[in-house]
């Protein structure tokens, strides 16, 4: 059992820790619609890899990872939060910070508030801290129901806050990232989150805290190009597209072909970007492996 | 002659005009100087008129202006002395990053920039101006180096934005850029970051986490080439005009938003019509901002560019 | 049954002959019990000849034996807890070197390995245990995160030595493995490194820079393949025997040279015969190490690795 | 004149300053005998690359370099010396560690016996301090005529004295290499020479003191893979070869024919691994501007 570890050479798939709870998340201001909202039409849903029929009632309660080919669909932030915390643990934090529409962008007022509605959250990003099989750690989750992820000033400074926090709890950060890119709509001051959020991980590398950036299904451009990258470790789920520039893009600009499975998770592994592919329902336990190897003037039993 | 845009023909005209009138007096003898002059004044003012008012879209074209001043052309303007180093000791040589050691002004400073060709052979050798990771790791260690002696950081901001290839994916373009943030976020020598041309994207902010942010006046510095946002928003590249206005991407605005420190006046009709003139200007207010950074310790240098950083981008915070 | 060497074969016939008597005693019901044990002794002492007197090139031939435990053999038995770390993060993932974190006796450590396969198939996949740079890349990367959580690092060496093809070349061997050197040579962590196979060259080096350098009892660790040695020498590779004994290159031959602090005892006829108790001796004298290297500062462990290094290698000076 | 160093993208060559003084290096206590040594038999040698038959005065009088097509032919560390360093600015260090017999090597003896007959010093390493056009350096020179510059114990203690030295003195390195790799005869003690030098170089790094590591024709395998590629700056002469693995090694147990030009210092630039393609001739004036740049606590002319 535990040898199969070595052995397998695509995923580390553990055992040895107990299966994930499914924890509810507490103390947070909002209600967590987010399920809800994810269901499409109608009872059942075509898986996109196998083709099986899957019943929307079995996907939700298997995390979303289809239950014949274990592909992964995607999953709010606030599900993921569920499936990973302890119980009771989460203490949400920044959430009352408001976007501004400092361009006056066309259309944008309209696009936040849409986005506001269908990911029940007033921004992209939700912050805070819980435990994970208690240990102590900071968490940061994409949205995707929200303007596809994109990253805007408030998903920015959030993100900044949060790790800045860490630092002053000497905490590990673990973020769950999925992001079309920088928002469009705030112009060079979305660009510059980038560079704000790059900034605040060079501090935490500097007190020596952990990193642990998880990508999921998609995560391209301006995220990519910044915190996603940063991780001392990275994680990436089954068969999420992770890359810096689009493959319909790609596809488009440089009439260039890509090849069959480019982008994948596994494609940025052989490539030497992704230390660890790791399916949804062992996300909780190597999380907490990791995070208990690195848990400062924490003994394990030490014998040596 | 330079390459002539759409909105700069009135003027053209009108100097022909001139021209015509002048050669008319001399060949006919006769004393048309009232004539010539009052037409000269007009074409000054039209010039002022012309390009004292140039829209966002227009700018988009001066910076992207094939005869454009790169890189290249202003090194030897700008240094008393370039040695230029090669490679990221990793993989290759990307040519679509330029980088080496100067003498500005009699300091020793290290340089990062990237750079356009000028014809298309020169284009296709640096892609276009658009880096690879290659060319990103290169800057890396140079920049390292730079923190590493103790020198300051001059950046020149230049490509329409990062290779989009297949090739950039496989070698982790987002890795590279993210690897370029951080690192800068964190020196303690001086970074100066100026925006010479075209400012596209993640690619550019690559080079772009200075303690001050320079703007060349017809250069711009965008989350997004016009065209895309017009293609995403109105699924019409031909509203690359109007995306271009929306984006707020010009060095003013970026000035009004607090991103840029300083625009840089060109020449009239933009930087290609007098290379020296624009050197002499980006000399003079590069060192106007070093002689300030100098005085800074490390330290300072270091929390100011970070809380500069951190300042960017507003929003609103609820009491709670 | 593990394939078995030339110099193993009296062993084997006494063991057979032993067979057959116990066989023909059972059938005919005769006791033959005294000569049975009379020929076991002298098979036990034969053994103790053979095994405790092995030959250089005796030695290279277990240590290249194709099914010695490599380190995903060691892994689950020397350890509680294991993540495989992948890539280096700018090119590939090298699966000619194997790393990650590992719980060591409940301690946090780093972990990095050289990894041959056991069959063709699996050789090919790892490049028989030859790193690319992207390999000694994706170690260091690991490494450096070892220093930066202040966690011990242990190192595996099991190859014949760095890739030698032009792949390698143009991704720059040479600077792969010099930066590993660099970077192990300046750490604040213990650094154990342990040769489990083959320590070919500077490919093996590139791992070798711990406080502790620890030996199995029949591997070894060369400057250069003694096959590559007789030809250089003697123009005949044939030689091989002689340049392994003339490179004195055995885990008994660096102990006494002042390179290996301690030889690790293997089961008779080496590790393939017993890859459990193998790994016990591994993990005990490992484990002593690890204890004494975890008394030391951080500045200590820096500068007692420093004066190892540059304490290897006898020289004579005049007195001026 | 100046703006061509802008537009040329193969090498660097500076017209600024004076044309190399050839200067004789004294201080030392060996005589320099090895120009001569260098000499084959006869007056004219034909150029590998051109093909022309040259003096071998001419040869010698432009510093090995072929007058026709500026091929660049070996040249002693004691002539290379005399072409950069300041008159009588040279202070040779350690010129009398011996080289011991610890393995008892077939053959050693004899072969140290030749080689230091042939190279006219006793160990293949040349080290000491210099001034370059005023500015004060460390200097190493591997001997391509003694044992075709392999690193043995004597050779890697030299260079990490050096480097150590420099510390103390807080001055810049700069080492030529030219080797064909470690040194068979000392077996392991060899090997761990590379360690060696490289600790030694990373503490020169962690006092921030710049080495220029300059490769010439012919650096292989554990020099390589060592001290030559840990320049801050990497120089290469142009048409050195360089690499790792020697090529008739690459062909032989790769069966992988090598391309035209494979391993060239060119070659080398363009995979990224080289800084500059220096010419001989501008070698001097390049290391002194180079060496300018990082001179601590002078001024230069500075308006800034
Ligand atoms: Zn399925
Ligand atoms: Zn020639």
């Amino acid at each position: 059992m535990f040898k199969d570890i070595f052995r397998r050479t695509k995923y580390v798939t553990i055992q040895s820790a107990p299966a994930p709870k499914r924890t509810t998340a507490v103390g947070t201001r909002q209600e967590p619609k987010t399920v809800k909202k994810e269901l499409p039409d109608g009872l059942w849903v075509k898986c996109p890899k196998c083709g099986e029929v899957l019943f929307i009632k079995d996907l939700e309660e298997n995390a979303r990872v289809c239950t014949t080919c274990f592909y992964h669909f995607r999953i709010s932030g606030r599900a993921r939060l569920a499936l990973l915390a302890d119980e009771n643990s989460f203490e949400e934090w920044d959430s009352e910070i408001l976007t501004l529409d400092p361009l006056e962008f066309p259309g944008y007022e309209e696009k936040l508030l849409e986005a506001q509605e269908k990911a029940g959250m007033i921004e992209g990003v939700l912050t805070g801290r819980a435990m994970i099989e208690g240990v102590p750690v900071v968490l940061a989750f994409n949205e995707a129901n929200f303007m596809m992820g994109s990253m805007g000033s408030v998903v920015g400074e959030k993100i900044a806050r949060a790790v800045e926090r860490a630092i002053d709890l000497r905490l590990p950060v673990v973020i769950f990232s999925t992001s079309g890119g920088a928002r469009m709509q705030e112009g060079i001051l979305s660009l510059y989150q980038m560079a704000k959020t790059s900034a605040a991980l060079g501090r935490l590398a500097a007190n020596h805290l952990l990193y642990i950036s998880v990508l999921t299904d998609p995560t391209f451009g301006g995220v990519t190009a910044s915190y996603a990258s940063l991780g001392d470790i990275l994680i990436a789920e089954p068969n999420a597209l992770i890359g810096f520039t689009g493959p319909r893009v790609i596809k488009q600009t440089m009439r260039q072909e890509l090849p069959a499975g480019a982008q994948t998770a596994e494609f940025n592994q052989m490539h030497g970007l992704i230390d660890l592919i790791v399916e949804r329902a062992q996300m909780r336990s190597t999380l907490a492996r990791l995070l208990r190897y690195h848990q400062e003037g924490v003994q394990h039993g030490a014998t040596v | 002659m330079a390459q002539l845009f759409e909105f700069e023909k009135p003027i053209i005209e009108l100097e022909r005009k001139i021209a015509e009138l002048q050669k008319f007096s001399a060949e006919k003898d006769i004393d048309l100087s009232r004539e010539v002059e009052t037409l000269e004044k007009k074409v000054s003012l039209l010039k002022k008129e012309i390009y004292g008012n140039l829209e966002p879209w227009q700018k988009v074209q001066i910076a992207r202006h094939p005869e454009r001043p790169n890189f290249y052309d202003y090194a030897p303007l700008l240094f008393d002395d370039f040695i230029e180093l090669k490679g990221d000791r990793l993989y290759a040589d990307d040519q679509a990053i330029a980088g080496g050691m100067a003498l500005f002004r009699g300091v020793p400073v290290t340089v990062v920039a990237q750079v356009k060709g000028k014809d298309t052979k020169e284009n296709i050798k640096r892609n276009f101006g658009m880096p690879h990771p290659e060319g990103y790791r290169k800057a890396l260690r140079l920049m390292d180096q730079a923190e590493k002696f103790g020198r300051p950081i001059l950046t020149f901001i230049d490509t329409p934005g990062a290779a989009c290839d297949l090739a950039a994916e496989e070698r982790g373009q987002g890795e590279a850029i993210a690897r370029c943030l951080l690192a800068m976020s964190g020196y303690h020598v001086p970074v100066i970051s100026t925006v010479i041309g075209e400012g596209g994207s993640g690619g550019a902010l690559a080079l772009g986490v200075g303690n001050v942010i320079l703007m060349l006046e017809n250069s711009f510095y965008s989350v997004i080439a016009p065209e895309s946002c017009a293609s995403i928003l109105w699924k019409d590249t031909s509203k690359a005009k109007e995306a271009a206005a929306a984006l707020k991407f010009t060095a003013q605005d970026l000035l009004k938003l607090g991103v840029a420190d300083e625009v840089i006046r060109e020449p009239q009709g933009g930087a290609h019509y007098n290379s020296r003139q624009t050197a002499d200007e980006l000399s003079a207010v590069i060192a106007k901002y070093l002689v300030r950074l100098r005085t800074e310790s490390p330290e300072a240098l270091q929390e100011k560019r970070y809380q500069k950083l951190r300042a960017i981008g507003p929003f609103q915070e609820k009491s709670i």
